[in-house]
């Protein structure tokens, strides 16, 4: 997949790949054998089409796990970010088709509800000093719930907004070159994470990120306002997942306020696999998007190998455990 | 006469780091062998691979005239070897006897444990060392020395014949320094071997029979600590001559207060503190462990919520109740505590150092100029000698002392006009000392205000143009500094 | 052997019955001696699972599709992508909002509860509470089965008064919780719908552990403990629909349409109420799933 | 409910009582609220039956949250405790139905299954070096779909195993006591919670269980093997579920092979709420009894009220936050 973005952002992609060999993310090995091997198995996994495929499927996970990366650098967690996938999308929605406002209100409102929402999470962090998992826990649940409230408990679909479902099964790239037809979906987990890991690397907020999941205690006595950052953290996340909203709603054309539970955990467990420390204070972007299509890539070639559907759980859990056993080992190795 | 340990030739890499270069070390039964050398020589790496903490890349180890290869602590420990680490590895959750005897509790076949016997087998150790503590109380509600000292009490609860104490007092003011000393003798008069580390170099000449010298990594040599003067022994760990010449106090009787703390107060811990601190003043504060000098530093610094009192800055009262307040109203305050609240040990030195200065290298949309934060993390860490391979090193790989310099560095660079240092010398070698002492004077020639909270009383005597004097929270006087006071007056008003 | 290959993408997969639709599924494989797969997400919520799987399945240039759309425009970019490919698409369980499918095997789930709806007024004598426990709030076939009933009871029998509707996501235990706290709070109550065979029998385990008597329970689909139950009275009757029928239909039919034989537009596999007395009748008995 | 119980075993009750006054877990007097309020607002809360149906109700997921307890508290987290129980159940309907063995074969097939798998996950995490989270997220997948193998993806009944259900619906108590049919599966958890609270305050697995959790470095330069007590604590928790596994099935008087996604949130939740702290070193038992209480009473509840059941996500969301907020500021003040 790498090297198909390329084309759209070099210099990105290039930057990525050095901080990969830079923190050691070596999960990426564990990706590589995973496409060798199933393209050897299946003559059907190796095709554009199907690495599109997959591709696609990657992005909203992709961007979901980048939202918990940033907290989780923070040393928080966000159980959150399903659920509210699911509200943003609905509140974009509500805008677009209850209120037949135009397209780019629908965006940046779903945007901001999701920074809204992620503030709120923050602001219990930070100022009430509950812990984000029971935080996060809880706004999971009342997103849940009211995403179910304000939908009426049904799909909302977008038909009468023309090109939203563009936003991310449109391709530009496709029509400069029309032999690469990415999805814009993925253009946008992309651009997605280039921004993120630029912020987390290069910015005042990204270095506080790591600093306040590293030592709080010992960022505070510096004489930083811990709590502000913290909380930028969260409605920064949140805004993200206002994003993956966004791209979701617009690949089923319609916002289904039932979805989003359990993502959560996949989108953790990708963030994980990228090499991310549960504990805080150290992790990489780059990380999480190879561990999120480690996740992609496992689940499409199973299927393409068409393994009976038990069987292709019992295997993710086997191959996810030797994935990051693998990258364990290449550490030790090079401590 | 037999040796108790004997290490020829040992080698130890870290990543970037070539730690030891075929080290020498020896110790005798009952006596007490003092490893000397900068911050960063490799003393505490060499004593880690003795207690099995670490695996040699070279060279060999024999306990007893017995080959040893340990493959753990564990391994250590059966072999006799027992060690007071330099940073203090507890478990804060527990209490003070479960940290002690964790590993040893004594338990009944099922593997139940005696609460009883193990808070009352704790006290005896206490009892032995006269240190007072609760057995049953968390760790973690304990001051750093107290910590210390409860580390020293498990150590000695093995019973090994080899002990390693890697600056065990680094932590402790001059009572509970004399208390250990009592015990380090006790122990060589039962023949056991005592490994000792320190930079409080007076020490040396008080307990240690022979001395080994270290530096970057290297044998320097082996000599009698009677027949060996100070000033050799310097001048071989630092490779060159240290002189540490005072100047005389200005006179500041008309230099204006920058900072005025009045009627303080915090539970027990501070009871109605009030003093005042000029321009370009060094004040010194004395005091014996848990007399409140910390507390004092916090509350300033808005660390810890006050009951009451009034903080002025330039004759002007400002509300401080978080560190941002503090700093932005010019204060700065080293913790004695680098670890929980000095330093993000997972970061790297260069951000360490920016740590409270990150906007000052910030463009107007965040983004940081990352070759300019470099350039100055340079300058410091040429200017307090930082041993590390690079400023993109870890701070969490970085040897105590360097690791005490990096802290003092952030402040250094936040440029405040009010220093707060608490143990600012912690753990930090003579070469060092001697320049951060110059670096203080020059600071308040410049006319910063600082604090010095510090444990030796030597150090405190020798920085402060006042000295105030604490004891169980109140402050209970200021003397002049220099040649004016002596030990006796400080220890006077600190023992009341 | 060039067998042909046909995935069927179905709304779940561990629900016993989406099991009995794969069971059918693969009685009609081994009959016309072709491959199958069933797939299904975990929830009925997890549209965007099924669209990644239904194009996952067509990377295996399929020779045709059996799907059960969870939503009923959502995949159909990806339809129509199978028909530029020429794969006929067979819908089953319920419909897609467009005219790519060659056909539909489904039952009228609205009909279905309505029918149910019917059965309980009866035995509750057109009067008093009931509680429905669903399955799922969201999905097709919980929506269908919840309005169905509570259409008929609004239209046809006033003075039965449905005190709430509550989903328990087809788990038994929570189903069980739900069914227990109805129980509780109206200790008048006359009757429970239960919308899936998980639903049912959590309600049947409610009833069993509170205790409580004449509260007419009638279920949706089967299973072995939802049979018992009837067969002990403790459960008044239950509709069923033949979810092994669909699946066997739905590869039947793609089947005939590669041979290129016609099928009807809507294959009615039925849904039928059996209570204790006739549940032995062959003609139910072949429907019902263990 | 403390009260009722305390009819049947109140030494321990007392002794768990004290605790919380020991160990500050303050949730309690938000249960204490919460109940409260309920019988308030609703007649039929307060009946002995509903109480007795919440504590049912916590009986499995109190079970599990203790097993999540002890893993947390050791610095660790096990997401796979929901699957895990669902396998141990379908592991003891093979024996008793499949096979035909009499029923303590089954109910200790369950318990020693559950504690095998707990006894790999805990090799994971400490040979392999593996995160917790992915170890046990990589067991919860493997379960998930070994269940539906080993099951054939059905439900297996134990009608051929009479008083299966009664293990969990049964009363001995109420035989003793008529008035006060408390059922054995609550029996079951509170025997379970007092085991497990001894085990951690008064043995050298609990010992260890929290210095792990507290510094597991410190812990090991002491000499101790702490590989194989964290095997030992993830193994225990294992066969705790396995308890579970035998409530649950027993309870539904069959083994369902698809239940258990989603438990090990609730469990953890519960942990979290009791004040156990998720970075480990420490927590208590009975903080996770009040927090599965917590939650069982608040879903209880609001069902019992009948509110609309979206609302009743948000409620429970506020809820969860407010009653987590409440025991913080007590904790503050008590500082
Ligand atoms: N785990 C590690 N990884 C990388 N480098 C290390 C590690 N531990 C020590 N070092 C390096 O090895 C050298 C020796 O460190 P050591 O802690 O032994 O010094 P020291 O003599 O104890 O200094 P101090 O007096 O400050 O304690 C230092 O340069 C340090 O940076
Ligand atoms: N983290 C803490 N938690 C609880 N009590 C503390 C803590 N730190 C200090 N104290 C208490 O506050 C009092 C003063 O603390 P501390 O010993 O740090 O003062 P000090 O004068 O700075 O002594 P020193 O710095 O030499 O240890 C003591 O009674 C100590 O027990
Ligand atoms: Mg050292
Ligand atoms: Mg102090």
């Amino acid at each position: 997949m790498i090297t198909e973005s390329q084309t759209n952002a070099p210099n990105l992609i290039s930057k990525l790949i050095q901080m990969t060999a830079h923190q050691r993310v070596l999960a990426f090995a564990s990706l590589v054998v995973l496409l060798a091997v199933f393209s050897v198995v299946s003559p059907n996994f190796m095709q554009m089409s199907n690495m599109l495929a997959i591709l696609q499927a990657t992005s909203v996970n992709g961007v979901l796990a980048i939202a918990a990366t940033l907290v989780i650098i923070s040393g928080g967690i966000d159980l959150s970010v399903g659920t509210l996938m699911t509200f943003t999308a609905v509140v974009s929605g509500v805008l677009l088709t209850n209120m037949n406002l135009p397209l780019p209100i629908g965006v940046l409102g779903a945007i901001l509800a999701g920074a809204f929402c992620g503030f709120c999470s923050g602001s219990f962090v930070a100022k009430m000093k509950i812990p984000p998992f029971i935080a996060t826990l809880g706004m999971m649940l009342i997103l849940k719930g009211l995403s179910l409230v304000v939908s009426d408990a049904r799909p909302i679909y977008f038909n009468d907004t023309p090109g939203y479902d563009e936003i991310s099964r449109g391709s530009l790239i496709g029509e400069i070159l029309p032999f690469l037809p990415i999805p814009n979906g993925v253009l946008i987990l992309f651009v997605v994470a280039g921004v993120a890991s630029y912020v987390l690397s290069k910015t005042v907020l990204g270095r506080y990120c790591f600093g306040i999941g590293s030592n709080e205690e010992a960022v505070r006595l510096s004489g930083v306002n811990t709590d502000r950052w913290k909380i930028a953290i969260y409605a920064l996340a949140g805004g993200i997942c206002g994003i993956a909203g966004i791209l979701i709603s617009s690949r089923l054309n319609s916002a289904q306020p039932a979805l989003g539970l359990g993502y959560e955990l996949e989108a953790i467990a990708a963030v994980v696999i990228g090499g991310t420390s549960l504990a805080g204070g150290r992790g990489t972007i780059i990380g999480t998007l190879i561990g999120a299509l480690i996740m992609a890539v496992l689940t499409n070639g199973l299927r393409v190998l068409s393994v009976a559907q038990e069987w292709q759980t019992v295997i993710t859990g086997v191959i996810i455990i030797l994935a990051v056993y693998a990258d364990m080992m290449r550490r030790q190795k090079s401590k | 006469m037999s040796l108790l340990v004997e290490m020829r030739g040992i080698e130890k890499r870290f990543p970037g780091v070539y730690a030891l270069k075929g080290v020498e070390f020896e110790l005798r039964k009952g006596e007490v062998h003092a490893l000397m050398g900068e911050n960063g020589a490799g003393k505490s790496t060499l004593m880690k691979i003795l207690s099995g903490v670490y695996k040699r890349d070279g060279g060999s180890v024999k306990v007893d005239d017995k080959l040893a290869l340990f493959d753990g602590p564990k391994a250590a420990q059966n072999a006799g070897i027992g060690i007071i680490h330099q940073e203090l590895s507890l478990m804060n959750d527990l209490t003070v006897a479960q940290n002690v005897f964790i590993g040893r509790e004594p338990r009944s076949a099922w593997g139940v444990i005696d609460e009883k016997r193990l808070n009352e087998q704790a006290s005896d150790i206490f009892e032995k060392m006269n240190f007072k503590v609760d057995p049953t109380v968390e760790i973690g509600s304990l001051t750093v020395a107290k910590q210390q000292m409860v580390e020293i009490a498990k150590a000695l609860s093995f019973q090994s014949k080899v002990l390693i104490m890697d600056e065990p007092t680094a932590a402790l003011n001059d009572i509970e320094i004399a208390e250990l000393f009592v015990i380090i003798r006790r122990l060589k008069s039962e023949g056991v071997g005592i490994i000792y580390i320190s930079h409080k170099m007076d020490e040396i000449k008080k307990i240690a029979e022979r001395v080994t010298v270290m530096r970057d990594g290297e044998y320097i040599d082996t000599v009698e600590a009677k027949d060996t003067p100070l000033s050799k022994i310097i001048a071989m760990m630092v490779g060159r001559e240290v002189k540490d010449e005072t100047i005389d106090i200005p006179d500041l009787s008309n230099a204006p207060n920058v900072l005025e703390v009045k009627n303080l107060n915090r539970g027990k811990e501070i009871q109605d503190v009030s003093f005042s601190l000029k321009k370009g003043e060094i004040l010194g504060f004395a005091g014996l462990m848990g007399a409140g000098r910390t507390e004092v530093a916090r509350a300033i610094f808005g660390a810890d919520p006050i009951d009451s009192g009034e903080i002025w800055v330039n004759g002007k009262a400002c509300r401080i109740s978080s560190p941002k307040d503090a700093v932005t109203a010019g204060i700065g305050y080293l913790s004695e505590d680098r670890k929980h609240f000095g330093l993000a040990l997972g970061m790297d030195v260069r951000e360490n150092i920016a740590m409270a200065t990150l906007s000052k290298f910030a463009s107007s949309c965040g983004v940081l100029n990352e070759p300019e934060m470099s350039n100055v993390a340079h300058k410091y860490i040429e200017q307090l000698g930082i041993k590390t391979p690079s400023d993109t090193q870890e701070v969490g790989f970085l040897s105590g002392g360097n690791q005490q310099k990096v802290v003092i560095a952030k402040w250094l660079l936040k440029d405040c006009d009010i220093l707060i240092f608490d143990e600012p010398t912690r753990g930090i070698d003579v070469g060092a000392k001697a320049e951060i002492y110059k670096l203080l004077e020059s600071l308040a020639l410049q006319g910063k205000a600082i604090i010095v909270i510090s444990s030796e009383l030597p150090e405190v005597m020798r920085l402060s143009h006042r000295i105030a004097i604490m004891c169980q929270g109140k402050l209970t006087g200021i003397l002049p500094g220099g040649k004016a006071t002596n030990q006796e007056q400080i220890m006077a008003y600190a023992a009341q | 052997d060039e067998q042909l290959y046909i995935p069927l993408i179905s709304k779940g997969f561990q629900h016993q019955f989406w099991q009995a639709v794969k069971q059918g599924a693969d009685q009609a494989a081994t009959e016309f001696n072709v491959r199958v797969t069933f797939e299904g997400p975990d929830t009925e919520a997890q549209v965007d699972r099924q669209i990644d799987m239904l194009a996952a399945a067509l990377a295996n240039k399929p020779d045709a599709i059996g799907f059960a759309a969870l939503d009923s425009q959502a995949a159909i970019p990806l339809l129509r992508k199978a028909e530029k490919a020429g794969i006929p698409i067979i819908a089953f369980d319920s419909g897609v909002k467009s005219d790519i499918p060659v056909t539909t095997a489904t039952t009228d789930n609205l009909a279905a509860s309505a029918l149910a709806a019917d059965k309980m007024a009866e035995l509750i004598g057109s009067k008093g509470k009931v509680a429905v426990v669903a399955h799922s709030q969201t999905g097709t076939t919980g929506v269908d089965r919840r309005d169905g009933f509570l259409n008929r009871m609004k239209d046809t029998y006033p003075n039965i008064e449905v005190v709430t509707v509550q989903y328990g996501d087809g788990d038994q235990l929570k189903s069980t919780e739900i069914a227990r706290a109805i129980l509780t709070s109206y200790p008048d109550l006359a009757g429970v719908f239960g919308t899936n065979e998980g639903s049912a029998v959590g309600v049947v385990n409610a009833v069993r552990e509170a205790k409580v008597e004449n509260v007419v329970i009638i279920g949706f689909d089967s299973g072995s403990a939802q049979m018992d139950a009837i067969r002990n009275g403790l459960m008044a009757g239950a509709i069923t629909q033949n979810p092994v029928g669909i699946g066997y239909e739905t590869v039947k039919a793609a089947v005939q349409t590669l041979k290129g034989e016609a099928v009807p537009s809507i294959i009615d596999t039925g849904f039928y109420y059996y209570t204790s007395k006739n549940i032995d009748d062959p003609k139910i008995a072949a429907v019902l799933y263990k």
